[in-house]
């Protein structure tokens, strides 16, 4: 028998919502020391009353644990993530992340520890964080990281806070952030919560940050750039020296937003090209899993007087003994409670550890090779255009066009990335940046083979040719996914709009209209 | 050996497939990739990180063994630390869950067709936790109770146009400077409501009369960070509302077992930390912020974070979707109404996992043998010549205790008869060195607590 | 939006052998402490080296450790198990399998104990085997039990070689082994690869043993008889008392089969009903999950004199020392190296530590529950019947019979087997036992709650009907599973039956006709 | 604290669920489900196992750490214990595989329809053990090593329909108890070879003068469990083929990374014990007992246990069915070809994983890695005055070596100091009291295995 052809689809369940099969009486837990309820309400003498107390049972649907088992597993079986398949959404560098992590994570003595217990109890633990610290300054070029920021935008605010802090510290009233108009979304979001006014800088013809317009709008209320390098087009900021000396010598701060650090891990560093602040996302450079959304984990890091504004506790040495130094002159305050998220940090931990520097060189340099090997495939590909000078080499990521596709079929971007998933292959990230018509921002990273490569190169030009002889065809997909494609707007309309099952049931009862 | 192998989890970084890929590109050497970079700034050398080498599973496993073996877990009895994060059973079919690739590995769903089985797992977090709160929109999450609070503040101020929230004078301390943090870019100003010294709970008289026009939001912790229950929240929520200002309520997940959740007394936003909902200790983190918002159109559209709503597909079927994505960054940018992208998704998979296996009977039994057990605690105290609880009102699972002699010289006699104690509050406020804070919860049993009453007895009076 | 119809489909990723895809070249592991090689090879300053030596690479596929992921990632989406959909195959037990039994035996001081390693460095691990050994002891009412057998089978054959050796002992020559007509195909299997003569036994219309026919067998070569109560009928054999004092009072002795006890297990033991030897499957009545075929584990039990012939070693305490008792005077050996499947023995001891006496009596109430639950659903159904006295109540299964639908609309009971799956819900054991045409025997358990007892009766009935207004329609089920009905005769023809990769490459070479 | 809850995973144990089953039942009393059982049979009350009481999760937690603390896991040195059972890598990946819950929960694959992952994956399996032995079909697994060399035994007697096989004197003797337990409803006779006292491989003479016209198989085990590699296999093979006999080969499966395959020479029956194919330890079990036969309509139709073949579906699609089932019990009854259902399929699943993790340059490595350390004890051992190994052959994991006192008290010596030895071999024979047999694997550094030696040395002074 010989090989089928390639034919995927995905499962469907039709699996009804836990309010259709649940039951308030129906449990999965048996709770624990169940057999001292009847002594221990003798012992106290008295029971939950009063007008702060409840009469009625919560209206949770309840399910037992085969039941509760069955209902996510089969939601599992239609979800889809870099361990089922490639996910080479860019800027989320998706990478594959090791088993071995999992397992380690789940061991007590990380599990079971208390963020309050005693310093001298959490040593081991303390000794990884630290350890872990020292790397990622380092690798950026930073003299200290706090490991405090739950995520990559929380290090971006705090990046913000602390330029914002460090400005009124000097008593200068430097109200505008610089942003190019490439950035991710939460670089300007962040510098607005910080207070300050976003300054959209345009990018150039070669892709990179356009000097003339960053150079025409910095003066004495620039309080600093915001910058991801390479860029969100996978393009290296080449003169990224000339841009830090600028903005230093007109008083303004540099931050690097580290999430596209991937493809110059180890070779080069934000701290040399001039940068003060750095936010790394653990959750992509180091491969702690994405968990459908989050957690992830960021650390921010900062050089020289900035260090002082970093958020607090930071891990600290003294004498072999790690501790947690909450001191706080300058600093901004802290991002959350404790100390970070622990679980996705020791990943980043185990990620460096296994790898080691040259390690992580490598993989910086093969996530290059996997983008350009990439470009090289599809440069040519009819329905698709490499915007941006062609001839640089991208980095971590690169970022096409389909807009000859939709000119010349009406097949979209967006209507591409649905039919990608009918061959079981994730979309990229659709129309972005903004400065991008029709983009398609494909980041592989260094976890995907040659082959898969070649597959998603294959499967673009394939698309495209079905866009030319027949795009109703393709504007139909997906049909091999679990649904068919979804009714934003149906989602969204005031009319309907169910962000919850209680709303479901109101608008079902004429409450909500 | 042969030829080179390649690097871990970099499948095509074998000598072969690299010359592969370069004879392809046409290129003969990989840092013709880097040909744009300034020269000066390509490191010699790797970075010193790691150590020094490529190590191999195993190698990891030793090396981890090494670290680990340096931490003491306290299980049996559990940790008595209160401090809003306490131990809780995390049933193992939760882990089990969330350790699912397709779930673990995936990223935020931005292909709904491709991710619907997460987006509705997401979907039923929302909606048991509107449920549980009984307010009708909820966000697939925030990070944790503190940032949840700071973006609940900052929401207030979006939605008012004011610049005052009031906030209890004993509120979280850790939770108090977060927000100060958030708040700093924001010209905000927390305005502390005094405390009633006997019940702990917060002055309405304080909180009426600081109160005014300027008032964003007033904001409660139930209970509150020592302990108390709050009794007089529908007139809080009144004041809060005769001034136009909103009401934003901290509140216990468990404890909604028993107590009367936030949307019947008037909240208008309602957070917590959901911890307490199958996510575990982990050294404080992750954790999962909730957050609830009441059903208006004006707050719902000033709401953070993701959201997943109910709709249909091209032909009917039920289907899930990002919905109200206007509000966010990626779209809105600097006028989003939170910079929040990765969130904390996974635990709110936790948590929907963790409420289905409890069910609302299972929750309130829960709450109930979590309050019998602190009461417990408590009453054996008060026995032994503790003051406890300090304030006289109602309490869930964590409360505070007065010793005769400073706390911290106790802690350190428990520990070493293998017990973590409670948490001294001299960490926040030093003038209450004889006080600690304690957490019980279902996991105490009657025997860890006699065994922390009879060594708490001994040391007392040593 | 309302829920939708129930529509289920199974994936299917047409996923290649991992020979199509992999290379001998690749790997997705490193190896431990490979830096040190080099100096090994000096200080040993040899290399393998001679006649005994392989100069080639096994030519076996390698993948990285990502694309090993998705393979079989995509692979297990393609298969289904009681955490996906309930698996009432009768005679198999197939409970849920509590996930705290899976995180529990992960534990390195379970997983990375040496067999071999001095007993008093686990006397835990012993402990634990030693409480267990006592509660199955306690359990079927038999003085000891040996955790060595690794199955059922393993169990039975062990039984049956104690009952050879034991009349070998005693001077006796009896060799001829009664076996219901009922029983489980290991029952003669196993009795047969003792040396037995296997004399099968009739069924009564009563669904018991015919004990006419039995006393009519019974003899002086009659070694023993293999019985397993209740029956694969789900029937209680309501007159074991008289059936044991036969065969013993005639010089044999019984052998219990325990795969059936889940029903009467804490109600009902076998060594009061007059059994001298028992085995107990721990991955159907206690839980263990079954992993696709195995590993199991057995126990095999016996009472008074038949204790010396159990295979060795024992577990036993002395002093509160506990130790593996090798002593052999009568025994018949090992039935396997060390002492039995630590891993699901464990999971055995687990559910019953969890549950104690009361839980699992209780258990046993709840699967006799479900099955009569079932029964009384199902009853009137049209196109099934119930063979064997309806009105007696069945334990933990129960056997149906397809022969009207099959008579009446050419539908079998292997086509109602094949349809069930395209309603996503598993087959139940079919064409078994052999005495009822059209078997189909069904095993909810006790995991199975009320409600998808109920959605089975219901698709059974609807099945039904559709067999009477369009049986093609049926026959062509499935057509929701990854693949369409499998075709067994090209599987098994000689021209065609290709057992490995190595056999299909050869016939494609023409090396195999 | 209200009305019944469910007992553990029995969902609808609960009264509520129990009254309305029992009503629709059309009964009062669940005992009358057992009216047909004679009443004196029924027992009173609930036997008394377990501990007393229904345990929830966190209390089994509890009970079983303190069972497991009494053990003593041996890691950073691993054991050195020898006995063909050795510590190995398990990639984390292969446990990951095997926890998922299609592969876990699943039966036997009955229904092929809905399992065709499960069955490709054993396919799999099948196909990579056929190109490592380098014979044609494998089944689907054996209970364990020792279990696959009875099955094998047994199907050589009803091949030839003769009672005879001859096995090498120094067999595994646990083997060897397991073979004669599994022999002894056959009247077979085992028939002991000499092994050279040299070299420690069977005599070729010795085995030539035994065989005759009897003699069902040559058994061999290749390396010995002495540790020797046998030379003269293709010599035996020759010698059992020409008197109609079976050769039988047991290996070592990772072994081949570096020896001759046994379907190169000769063997017409290989099995093994496939433990170091990423089972782990697990104190013994489960095992993997391998199976691999030569292509041969009279061999395959005789072979026991599972396979998978391949087919295809009704519309052409590539597809998986168990195959040949008419060798079976559920088939064939008492005369099928062995009694075996439940085998070690999950363990058959990770060699899967294991080996495609591998691959064969892979194995290969491994192997070299192995077979160097092995060496480098051997050496290092010399060169404190122990014999190491003892027999002048090849070997490649596991050796023995000779003390100059007797090996036991040594063995306690090095327990102090944290390190599992070897293998005494007076376990099997008392006057090889001073040997013992060692283990060595990847997972033994040079440090681990100096520091092994350097506790030799002193305690061998002492
Ligand atoms: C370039 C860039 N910056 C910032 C972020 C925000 O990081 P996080 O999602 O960790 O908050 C992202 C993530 O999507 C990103 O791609
Ligand atoms: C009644 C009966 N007896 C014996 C067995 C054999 O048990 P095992 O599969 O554990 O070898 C089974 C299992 O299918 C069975 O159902």
């Amino acid at each position: 028998m010989s090989a089928s052809k390639k034919e995927w689809r995905q499962a469907r369940w039709s699996e009804p919502l836990v309010y259709e099969i649940g039951d308030p009486q129906k449990t999965g837990v048996i709770l624990p020391y169940l057999d001292e309820l009847p002594k221990l309400a003798e012992r106290v003498g008295a029971r939950p009353q009063g007008k702060v107390f409840r009469e009625d049972t919560p209206d949770l649907p309840g399910l037992s644990e085969v039941e509760t088992a069955r209902h996510f597993n089969r939601l599992a079986q239609m979800s889809y993530g870099v361990d089922v398949g490639p996910v080479p959404l860019g800027s989320c560098t998706m990478k594959y992340n090791p088993k071995i992590f999992e397992e380690i994570v789940r061991d007590p003595r990380i599990k079971f520890l208390h963020p309050l217990q005693d310093e001298d109890t959490v040593q081991g633990l303390l000794e990884m964080l630290y350890l872990l610290e020292r790397w990622l300054a380092e690798l950026t070029g930073m003299d200290r990281c706090s490991l405090q920021v739950p995520a990559g935008a929380a290090g971006e605010l705090a990046g913000a806070l602390m330029i914002k802090k460090y400005h009124a510290d000097h008593g200068e009233e430097r109200d505008e952030m610089l942003v190019p108009d490439s950035a991710h979304g939460t670089n300007p979001a962040s510098a607005a919560m910080a207070g300050f006014k976003v300054v959209r800088i345009p990018t150039s013809s070669r892709g990179t940050i356009d000097l003339d317009a960053l150079i025409s709008v910095v003066g004495p209320r620039t309080a600093g750039l915001m910058l991801t390098n390479p860029s969100t087009l996978g393009i290296f900021e080449d003169k990224i020296l000339e841009v830090a000396k600028y903005i230093h010598d007109s008083g303004g701060l540099l931050y690097y937003d580290g999430a596209n650090l991937n493809g110059i891990m180890g070779i080069v560093r934000p701290g040399d090209m001039g940068f003060d602040i750095v936010h790394l996302n653990i959750h992509k450079t180091f491969a702690a899993p994405h968990g459908g959304g989050g957690p992830g984990a960021g650390v921010v890091c900062a050089k020289g007087d900035l260090v002082d504004y970093l958020p607090r506790p930071l891990i600290e040495r003294d004498d072999n003994r790690y501790f947690w130094n909450y001191s706080c002159d300058k600093c901004i305050g802290s991002m959350r409670i404790f100390y970070g998220n622990i679980v996705p940090l020791i990943k980043g931990f185990l990620y460096i550890a296994s790898l080691g520097g040259k390690g992580l060189r490598e993989v910086a340099i093969q996530s290059v090779i996997n983008t350009n090997y990439f470009i090289t495939l599809i440069k040519n590909a009819k329905g698709y255009e490499l915007p941006y000078d062609p001839s640089k080499p991208r980095k971590h990521e690169v970022v096409i066009s389909a807009k000859p596709l939709l000119n010349e079929t009406g097949v979209s971007a967006g209507d591409v990335a649905k039919a990608l998933l009918d061959h079981g292959l994730h979309a990229p990230t659709m129309y972005f940046p903004l400065i991008v018509d029709e983009a398609l921002m494909i980041e592989f990273t260094e976890s995907e083979p040659l082959e898969t490569i070649e597959e998603y190169a294959n499967t673009l030009k394939k698309i495209a040719e079905q866009a030319y002889t027949n795009p109703g065809k393709v504007k139909e997909a997906p049909t091999s996914t679990s649904v068919r494609r979804v009714d934003d707007v149906y989602a969204n309309h005031p009319k309907t709009v169910t962000p919850t099952y209680r709303v479901y049931l109101k608008r079902l009862r004429g409450e909500i209209k | 050996m042969g030829s080179s192998r390649p690097i871990h989890w970099a499948p095509s970084s074998s000598d072969r497939d690299r010359s592969r890929a370069l004879s392809v590109m046409g290129i003969s050497d990989v840092f013709e990739l880097y040909r744009d970079v300034p020269h000066n700034l390509i490191l010699d050398e790797p970075p010193r990180v790691g150590f020094g080498k490529i190590l191999s599973e195993w190698e990891l496993r030793l090396t981890v063994e090494k670290f680990l073996s340096k931490n003491t877990v306290y299980i049996d009895p559990p940790p008595f630390l209160g401090g809003g994060w306490c131990p809780h059973l995390v049933p193992a079919l939760v882990d089990y869950i969330i350790s699912r690739p397709e779930f673990l590995t995936a990223y935020t769903p931005y292909q709904a067709e491709i991710n619907q089985g997460l987006m509705q797992a997401l979907f039923e977090y929302q909606s048991l936790i509107a449920d549980l709160v009984e307010l009708d929109v909820v966000n697939a999450s925030m990070y944790d109770g503190s940032t949840a609070v700071a973006e609940a503040f900052l929401m207030a101020l979006r939605v008012t146009k004011r610049r005052k929230i009031l906030v209890p004078e004993h509120m979280h301390p850790e939770y108090r400077r977060v927000v100060e943090t958030w708040l700093y870019g924001k010209n905000a100003l927390l305005v502390p409501v005094k405390y009633d010294e006997h019940t702990g709970r917060v002055s309405l008289d304080d909180l009426e009369s600081k109160i005014d026009n300027e008032t964003a939001a007033v904001y409660v912790e139930n209970p509150s960070f020592l302990g108390s229950i709050e009794e007089d929240v529908e007139a809080m929520a009144d004041a809060a509302h005769k001034k136009g200002a909103l009401f934003i309520v901290k509140f216990e997940p468990i404890s909604l077992g028993l107590l009367k959740p936030p949307g019947r007394y008037g909240a208008d936003i309602a957070v917590a930390e959901g911890q307490p909902l199958g996510s575990g200790l982990n050294y404080g983190g992750p954790g999962l912020g909730i957050f609830a918002v009441r059903w208006d159109r004006k707050l719902v559209r000033q709401m953070p974070g993701r959201i997943i709503g109910l709709t249909r597909d091209a032909e009917g079927r039920r289907a899930f979707a990002m919905i109200l994505q206007t509000r966010e960054q990626h779209i809105r940018r600097e006028k989003a109404t939170s910079n929040i992208t990765t969130n904390e998704a996974l635990m709110a998979v936790a948590a929907a996992v963790y409420l289905t296996l409890l069910g609302g009977r299972g929750l309130r039994d829960l709450a109930q043998s979590i309050w019998l057990r602190s009461h417990y605690l408590a009453k054996r105290l008060s026995e032994v010549g503790v003051k406890a609880p300090v304030f006289e009102s109602e309490f869930f699972k964590e409360f505070t205790a007065r010793f005769p002699k400073q706390y911290k010289a106790i802690h350190v006699e428990l520990k070493k008869r293998g017990i973590l104690g409670g948490l001294s509050l001299d960490r926040y406020w030093p003038e209450k060195s004889n006080e600690c804070l304690f957490c019980v919860t279902e996991l105490h049993s009657m025997k860890h607590i006699d065994k922390l009453v009879e060594a708490i007895s001994e040391v007392i009076k040593q």
